[in-house]
């Protein structure tokens, strides 16, 4: 499986003239990332860090671009990504979060009918140093590298690839896949594409309470993954039947707990680290 | 947000779901005059209310006001009782189970159902429950509710009630912006009518924008997380010492779990969210501080949020609310020395890794 | 099936779309006091009522009485005049068009829309009209109303409530098994307030048993055709001598084109439909003889309508209603033979083949 | 392309114990159509022509049917679809008139999402002499033959059959598209079936007032059709706005006259009978 952005991805952002849209793209512009247009209705005549604004996606089309940020607010986020999905958009990332999960679910069926990949929402994006960068993430801490990262996480991400920079291990690919209950890409799907990639040789994965997505890639892992796999769990302390942050992040009914997940990792092969510092050790 | 019994209900009601006659209770003078036997259920967010003494079967006028008596204002299961939904009695020749949830794992909605109801349904054998996932395209069409009439054996009568019921509490599910509609248990009365003798419905808080007749508080909540949440805050008690204010989802679980390692308690959970301003750091401190710490622990991850506004704000806080405790911090990411410096300068140490600051913070537990 | 204006307009208000004030007039004593100017509309299903004298502008207390006796009762266009919408006079800045249709090449829901209203929407060059299918499995989003907007260049405060009202017009298109919905005008007032000034709503009448309160009578068809639809057949009325009888709406049709291709005057086209039923027959030269053509040509091509049963019906009904008119039979396929031998015991000939029927009928299209 | 029909297709009824399902599954057993299974709730004890009913379409699919007829009440035809759908199905043929377009349309667009074929609503089926027949179309006007018929309308088109019979020309595929205004498959669908079918060496196309379809077939023929193709086209007498039997067969605002449809199809070189007596002899 091919992965998802490289140097050659063309990014729109919709909502570029909100604080987040303004922030992002330019930040995502020093990364080096190609971001081609922005959208925001009425605002046609504006640019944004240089950046062209459209009213919709549809005008933006002659650019080519392959990639759609979103960051608008909730309630508008379906509204936004069906006319990105509408216009032949091939990878949706959202930024936002609160997102009705039932919205989240239109759009993903809607996306995976058309064979449309969706990022998020509620993550924060996608990183592969040296090629491309569409989201939130700190600029400063990546450093190109053999090892992917996906997380279901921001800021312990940030943590984690601080680590790994400041220990000497580079990034391939980091990906956030979301906090929410409902995310377009699971740790399976891109485990398929860390698997398949050959600037890829080790994988973190960072899980968190709530869902059994860690452990169904325990036993993905097991069966397909020949690459060193190492994991985090964050809420191993966490009370069951409280969110913790994500929407996603809850105990429920005795599922969805770190103790499961590190079992399911450790019975994979996987270590599993105590702390986040601990990782580039056990990588190493 | 899990809703009241009589919450739900009113949707059932709205939405053509048969539910018994009743009212509800907040006060003394809101018991209406008895006419027929009837059930007074305490209105609490736990299950297991019936064994605790939070339900009453009221079967003569004398009985009804010493059940409202004795349950309004009582506790149950720990939870202080306000409301009170005094039901007709139903005569129950059957119960059933039956409910649409998310399922987190194929992301779709799904169908449970089955004969045995009235229990939990964790409890009962996967064979005897009809599991039926629905494609979020296709949406619920009648065909699966006859699938799930024929699994369950049911009889035609009943089946005809079944599906119609089935229609609407799939459209309750998705209208409402659901979680979980759950109907345990779905009664079959001695007269062969289905009613819905108890009602969860568990509303996606995300959704409240178009539901703002629900934007009710959510009583699962203590009174300090509703303060928090009200403010724009990520919040979660515990039982702990130590005060917990870090950036992000995952690394604030990350924090109480290595204060937790570490043999820590935290006393709360608090993300300081991804926005870059002093306010938002002071603010944060005000809601640690009424959860009385021993110990306040800062651990920030500087990306959106700097660490030199978090400085700023400590220092802010420290002189307005007039701290005590020990605050223990750590700066890492961007402007982490400045951040560092402006801390130094006004007394406080802040380490650059994690851990060091965990096993500090551990140290100094106890407030010293 | 076409709804009246005021019918239209009923849907619109109770689904959140702008309509005049109003009220229907259907006796002189409906109409009520005059407060302020008024449009008194006939309401009949053609176009151009306005240049037809159908539609008054009242803007007397004086002039309402007269306005409403001289279109009561009278007729418009050739329809007769039995409801009027009596409504407040709106101030009209500017005339705009929109309209969700099914557009049956692309079998998709299709939104129509342009600053130019008022007109024949067909009248319009096509780059002058925003045109959008709609994905049925997607459906409508705001996004594309937000392309309609720029298209049409609508000023903010205008773009608001436009998509708006399409979001609100695409629901009542679903909801109401529409083949067509439309405004025009779609009017923007002195005030800049959208207004549906008109309502065309075109329902598919094959969803009625969803629609009951439509139940309604179809106002384009003739009292003989309403009769016929009402006992189960498709009947078309004519204009010329030559009654049908035919089974199957392909062969009913290539009957008529037939006849007249051979200068021939059908005077109705009648499908049997697929049924087996000598009443069937019966019941179709009933009302067959109800249009009084001169001759009947009854053209069968037996399958599941066996020809034997059709050649019973034949003689039941030259029995019962003693009918002096020639008739002239094609039977064909299963039983043909049986059927010509039943026909030819009753004294009446039947072809084998169409055209020989055909030509036959037209001969004796005069009736003798 | 594929014909959607032949001799190892397997057929199952939903609605079988109605009046239309119980004789038709006859006919069609009489046909030599694989009839294997019927479907009609709470009836699954019973049997209708020897044919075995089930509660369910899921619960038939250890037969491994891979065609449904469908005659059920308008009302419920969207149920029985979709039902057929969610087992998997790949044709889907629906007898009954008076569907709701908008449940067509729903129909319809579930299906080809999943590449099911849709054939009807309100059509009489699919003939293949020798092979298969699903549907209502009478069985002894057919005869073996290179001829393919394809026709909005159903006793025209058994007229035209047995004339085809009669004068000796056999068929290869006869189908019925319905007579509704939305159907599941449209003239350059099965145009396209007829060009690559070996079995089919001339065709004819019955078409009728209403729509564009005989337009835009016509110009698919005119560009990629080198068989002989003779057309009818039923309506030229009906005056406009009257639905002439069929819900599809109306001319509205100018369009759908026959006129048109005949100007279109003699452009691209089509013969366009006059009488449906004419067709055999325009082949010939």
């Amino acid at each position: 499986m091919k992965n998802y952005v490289d140097e050659n991805t063309k990014v729109i952002v919709q909502g570029i003239t909100g604080h987040q849209g303004k922030f992002h793209s330019g930040e995502m512009l020093k990364f080096g990332t190609k971001v081609v247009a922005g959208v925001s209705p009425g605002k046609s005549s504006e640019k944004v860090n240089g950046v062209q604004i459209f009213d919709t996606v549809a005008d933006t089309m002659h650019l080519n671009p392959t990639a759609s940020m979103i960051s608008v607010p909730a309630p508008y986020v379906k509204d936004a990504a069906f006319e990105a999905i509408d216009a032949g958009i091939e990878l949706i990332y959202v930024l936002t979060e609160h997102v009705p999960f039932h919205d989240t679910m239109d759009i993903l069926y809607e996306a995976s009918r058309k064979g449309i990949t969706l990022l998020g929402p509620n993550g924060p994006g996608i990183t592969r140093p040296g090629k491309c960068k569409i989201g939130i993430m700190p600029n400063h801490i990546f450093k190109d590298g053999d090892v992917a990262v996906a997380s279901r996480s921001g800021t312990l991400t940030y943590e984690i690839v601080g680590a790994l920079t400041k220990a000497g291990f580079g990034q391939s690919t980091v990906i956030g896949l979301g906090g929410d209950p409902v995310v377009g890409l699971t740790f399976i799907d891109v485990l398929k594409v860390f698997n398949d990639d050959p600037n890829t040789r080790k994988i973190v994965l960072v899980g968190e309470i709530g869902g059994i997505n860690e452990e169904m890639a325990a036993d993905y892992i097991r069966k397909n993954v020949k690459k060193k796999v190492v994991a985090y769990i964050a809420g191993r302390s966490a009370p069951p039947g409280k969110r913790m942050g994500h929407a996603g992040a809850i105990i429920e009914k005795g599922s969805g707990t770190a103790e499961s997940k590190i079992k399911a990792f450790n019975a994979a092969g996987v270590h599993v680290a105590d702390f986040p510092a601990d990782i580039p050790g056990l990588l190493g | 947000m899990n809703l009241y019994e009589y919450l739900g209900k009113d949707i059932f009601r709205k939405n053509g779901i048969p539910v018994p006659d009743g009212y509800l209770v907040e006060k003394k003078e809101d018991v209406r005059k008895y006419e027929k036997p009837v059930v007074v259920k305490s209105q609490i967010l736990l299950g297991g209310r019936g064994k605790s003494g939070g339900i009453k079967f009221v079967k003569s006028e004398a009985d009804l006001k010493p059940a409202v008596d004795s349950l309004l204002g009582s506790e149950v299961r720990g939870l202080k009782v306000t409301r009170l939904l005094v039901e007709e009695m139903i005569d129950i020749r059957k119960e059933m189970y039956v409910s649409f949830s998310l399922n987190r794992t194929e992301r779709k909605p799904m169908l449970m159902a089955t004969v045995e109801g009235g229990v939990e349904i964790e409890s009962l054998p996967h064979d005897k429950i009809f599991l039926r996932l629905i494609d979020p395209l296709m949406g619920y069409s009648d065909y699966i509710a006859k699938e799930a009439v024929k699994f369950m054996q049911l009889e035609p009568a009943i089946a005809a009630q079944f599906r119609s019921l089935l229609a609407k509490l799939y459209e309750i599910f998705n209208k409402y912006d659901c979680e979980l509609v759950e109907i345990n248990p779905l009664v079959i009365t001695g007269e062969g009518k289905l009613i819905a003798a108890d009602a969860k419905v568990v509303m996606d808080s995300d959704s409240l924008f178009r539901h703002r007749e629900f934007n009710v508080i959510d009583p699962e909540k203590t009174p300090l997380e509703l303060e928090a949440n009200g403010r724009g805050y990520s919040f979660v008690e515990l039982q702990g010492d130590i005060g917990v204010i870090a950036n992000g989802a995952g690394l604030t679980m990350a924090t109480l779990d290595a204060l937790t390692l570490h043999k820590g308690k935290p006393r709360n959970f608090l993300d300081l969210g991804g926005t870059d301003s002093v306010d938002i750091v002071i603010d944060a401190f005000d809601l640690v501080l009424k959860a009385n710490p021993k110990t306040i622990l800062v651990n920030i991850f500087g990306g959106v949020t700097k660490c030199d506004t978090v400085a700023n704000g400590i220092v802010e806080a420290k002189k307005k609310y007039g701290i005590k405790q020990p605050i223990v911090v750590r700066l890492s990411g961007i402007h982490e020395e400045e951040g560092r410096e402006i801390l130094k300068k006004n007394g406080v140490d802040a380490f650059s890794d994690m851990m060091s600051a965990i096993e500090t913070a551990v140290k100094r537990e106890g407030g010293n």
